[in-house]
């Protein structure tokens, strides 16, 4: 049997790698990438805490987390093709209009 | 059984961990998308190790079925041959990447701690509903106030979407 | 909420695995024929401008990685939404006969809300070329 | 045989069978599919059709099949190798997988899944990489813009299909295939006539999603050449081909199964027998049909102009006689085995039945523009999924509180959608020329 230790411990690579990126890479794209990674490693630790209490509530908010993640993406990516269409690029350290 | 049950966990983990470091570090942003895709479908098949059916099959159609067809739209939709010759990390790598190391170390020693304390019960003893059917009554009674507050969400992001992507049409 | 639906040693639920053989079987059918043929084929190797993008006969023009219009993104962004609505049906649908009227109102609430979205982008005209 | 196989791998052993006899099988079936579409064609525009090869081009599916795996197979030099590569396994292998979860019949199934419908629908709905990004690897303006088209279309449409599905759900109360089908001989109808309008909004769904004519605009070769496969050619583009047939079937299998009654027989509520025997009358049908299948063909093969031909013919005949031989057979044999094998045949007749009307709506129906076609599928079919999904919900619930026979409370749904789809198509003004523009 696999111990919920292991799950554990794959959620946290997940979500390292996810935090990773989003703080180390320019491009837009692949940060909203990560973060849906991040929101995938929790739902793996939902998942593994649903079958460990044997109720299907982890599972229920997995759901409404995967709603979330559409919901973020549909508006994150709008944000993005609105910016791109004003100053043709994708990449966050160039995204500088409100430095003062 | 139980071996086929332990490869495929291994499988799967390596897989998804391994397309998860190869979509981060990736240049080309299409083959990034590919990568978390193949991320995605092999924590679908990890839910479904935790006989999460319903999830496994949310997770393929929303998540790999929907979310990333549109990730992909959006890639083709920007150029991409300029962003491929930039630099891809920013200044600040070293300091991130280290500060998410170290959020992962403290991580790592919780789980560590508790390591052992959690198992997984082998064998419920009532005969049980289908997963499926489980998680629609869980979402239709006790969850029902969440439901339609999703259903708020939706609309907020169908219209703020719109809203955002129309400016270039008109 | 304590509901187990969990009545089996925790394992890929069995049904599962003449797919996974199947998945392997049906991954491995394609790639299989596409290499073997490509050794049982007269190889030529192709040059020239048959290595060139197709435009109708005139050298090709320009990179085709370019921009296109936004109209694919609204499509793709309205599927999404109503892609989390279907699923979101689809327990309903299945238990809809021991909910009864209470399952009715909620859904009715439900797709309620989502209409009147609905009916916004049918006003703006964000559904016309979509 | 039972000491051959241990005994935990036994349950396996049938399943795995049918997923090796699906592989090897699909691809001839498609190709046959192919011969049956450019006869059905011929006929409609009476001409002969393919007649070279082999009696009436029965062989014609093989000899294209070999031209295509022995063609020249050409990677643009500025394609993206890896996924130019990847891109129609990715296609086909989803075309494939969808098969696992179809009840072909009560006993040919590699799995009964408890989310069997939603299985098919995830499965498929991946095939949409293998368009996506193979024409994004091809690098060429045709390839990208088709890729992009055929998406969104896809999407399109996938949403109104699976509204549609839903309405029968209600009814059914299962997502497993099999639960589905035992549901309509449980209330005795198929589900096709209790919801006339699921049905009409999946077969427009599932033409769309399918990329057939009149809906065949990623392919529309007077605009965008081949679409997403202009690049493609030889087997990579064959593989493509497969995946579209296949997905065909696979689309006609989910019909069947949830509007046309599944596996079971037209008339399974009569129960007559034939006087003297346990035989019912109708469960003589197959075995009477293929018989004379075979006797006809058995009549063709004198009149082949070539002696191969003629042989090639006469061995038509024999198989028909045998598949009517073991339909027959099945009449005697345990009631199990019976059902297994006139369910397929049943299955598979109303498969070829819904193709049948694909390419009947093919060959009758003029191309769509595509703002159109996304505008049939955004402003008339979703609405009208919609409310079809909650007048059946009110049906049920009618049903439920007073009582109402389960035909009698869905008649008012039926004439409420059809209202409210008179009232989407008057709504629905002339489309302006101006609005054609695809890129910029």
């Amino acid at each position: 049997m696999i111990p919920v230790d292991y799950y554990l411990f794959l959620s946290l690579a997940l979500f390292t790698i996810g935090v990773i990126g989003v703080l180390t890479r320019r491009n837009v794209i692949i940060m909203l990438m990560s973060i849906e990674l991040i929101l995938n490693a929790v739902n793996i630790n939902l998942m593994v805490f649903s079958r460990m209490w044997g109720t299907v509530d982890g599972q229920v908010f997995a759901i409404f987390i995967i709603t979330d993640a559409a919901a973020e993406a549909a508006v994150g990516l709008g944000i993005i093709l609105a910016f791109f269409h004003n100053r043709e690029t994708v990449l966050a350290d160039e995204m500088d209009i409100m430095k003062w | 059984m139980q071996t086929l049950n332990q490869a495929l966990f291994i499988f799967f983990a390596v897989l998804a961990v391994a397309s998860a470091i190869l979509m981060v570090t990736r240049r080309n942003i299409v083959h990034g998308a590919v990568f978390l895709i193949t991320t995605l479908l092999s924590t679908a098949g990890i839910f479904l190790l935790l006989e999460a059916e319903f999830l496994f099959i949310v997770q393929v159609i929303l998540y790999v079925g929907g979310i990333m067809v549109l990730f992909v739209f959006v890639i083709m939709l920007v150029n991409l041959d300029v962003s491929m010759r930039q630099v891809q990390f920013n200044r600040q790598w070293f300091v991130a990447g280290a500060l998410a190391l170290v959020l992962a170390a403290q991580f790592l020693f919780a789980i560590w701690a508790g390591r052992g304390a959690l198992r997984l019960p082998a064998m419920a003893d009532e005969i049980s509903p289908k997963n499926t059917e489980a998680v629609a009554d869980a979402l239709f009674s006790h969850y029902m106030l969440p439901f339609e507050i999703a259903s708020i969400l939706l609309l907020v992001a169908m219209i703020g979407a719109v809203v955002m992507a129309k400016r270039r049409v008109g | 909420m304590r509901c187990s639906w969990v009545n089996v040693d925790p394992a890929m639920p069995s049904q599962y695995i003449p797919i996974l053989i199947y998945a392997l079987l049906a991954a491995a059918f394609p790639a299989v024929t596409l290499i073997v043929f490509k050794f049982i084929r007269p190889d030529m190797k192709p040059n020239g401008a048959k290595l060139e993008p197709y435009e109708c006969g005139v050298p090709p023009e320009g990179n085709a990685r370019g921009r296109y219009s936004v109209r694919f993104y609204m499509v793709a962004i309205l599927f999404v939404i109503f892609d989390v609505e279907t699923i979101f049906l689809f327990p309903w649908a299945i238990k809809y006969g021991q909910l009864g009227v209470y399952g009715l109102v909620t859904m009715l609430v439900f797709l309620g809300i989502l209409l009147i979205g609905y009916v916004w982008l049918y006003r703006k005209g964000a559904l016309d070329w979509v | 045989m039972g000491h051959l196989i241990p005994p935990s791998i036994m349950p396996y052993v049938l399943p795995v069978l049918y997923a090796v006899v699906i592989v090897a099988v699909l691809p001839l079936l498609a190709g046959y599919i192919v011969l049956m579409e450019r006869k059905v064609m011929a006929d409609m525009q009476a001409r002969l059709g393919p007649m070279r090869v082999g009696p009436h081009g029965l062989l014609q599916p093989i000899a294209d099949a070999v031209k295509l795996l022995l063609k020249e197979d050409i990677i643009p030099d500025k394609a993206d190798r890896l996924m130019f590569w990847f891109a129609p396994l990715v296609s086909v292998t989803m075309a494939l997988l969808a098969y696992s979860a179809l009840a072909i019949g009560p006993a040919f199934q590699i799995a009964d899944l408890n989310i069997g419908l939603l299985f098919i629908l995830a499965v498929s709905s991946l095939g949409i990489y293998g368009i996506v990004l193979g024409g994004w690897a091809s690098n060429s303006h045709y390839s990208l813009l088709g890729a992009l088209r055929s998406a969104a279309q896809l999407v399109s449409y996938e949403t109104a299909a699976g509204l549609g599905l839903i309405s029968v759900l209600l009814l059914a109360g299962s997502l497993s295939m099999k639960d589905i089908v035992q549901a309509q001989s449980d209330q005795g109808v198929w589900f096709g006539f209790s919801v006339p309008f699921g049905f009409f909004i999946y077969l427009v769904g599932s033409i769309a999603e399918t990329n057939r004519a009149p809906c065949d605009l990623p392919e529309a070769e007077s605009e965008l050449v081949a679409g997403y496969m202009t690049e493609y050619s030889g087997f990579r583009w064959s593989l493509y081909f497969l995946a579209e047939y296949a997905n065909m079937i696979i689309v006609a299998g989910i019909a069947t199964t949830l509007f046309l009654g599944g596996w079971l027989r037209p008339g399974a509520r009569y129960h007559e027998h034939i006087p003297g025997t346990g035989i019912e009358w109708l469960d003589a049908l197959p075995a009477l049909l293929t018989l004379g299948v075979a006797l006809y063909s058995l009549k063709l093969a004198p009149q082949q102009p070539v002696k191969i031909q003629k042989i090639v013919m006469g061995l038509v005949a024999v198989l028909c006689l045998g598949i009517a031989g073991i339909l027959a057979g099945a009449l005697f044999a345990p009631a199990g085995v019976m059902q297994g094998i006139h369910g397929a045949f049943w299955f598979m007749a109303k498969v070829f039945a819904y193709i049948y009307a694909f390419l009947w709506i093919r060959f009758t129906f003029p191309r769509y523009r595509f703002d159109q076609l996304m505008r049939l599928g955004w402003r008339f079919l979703i609405p009208l999924a919609l409310v079809n999904v909650i007048g059946v919900g009110v049906a049920i619930v009618l049903r439920q509180q007073f009582a109402w026979g389960p035909i009698v409370s869905l008649i008012p749904t039926t004439l409420a959608t059809l209202g409210v789809a008179m009232l989407l198509a008057k709504d629905d003004a002339p489309v302006s020329e101006a609005q054609t523009a695809d890129g910029e």
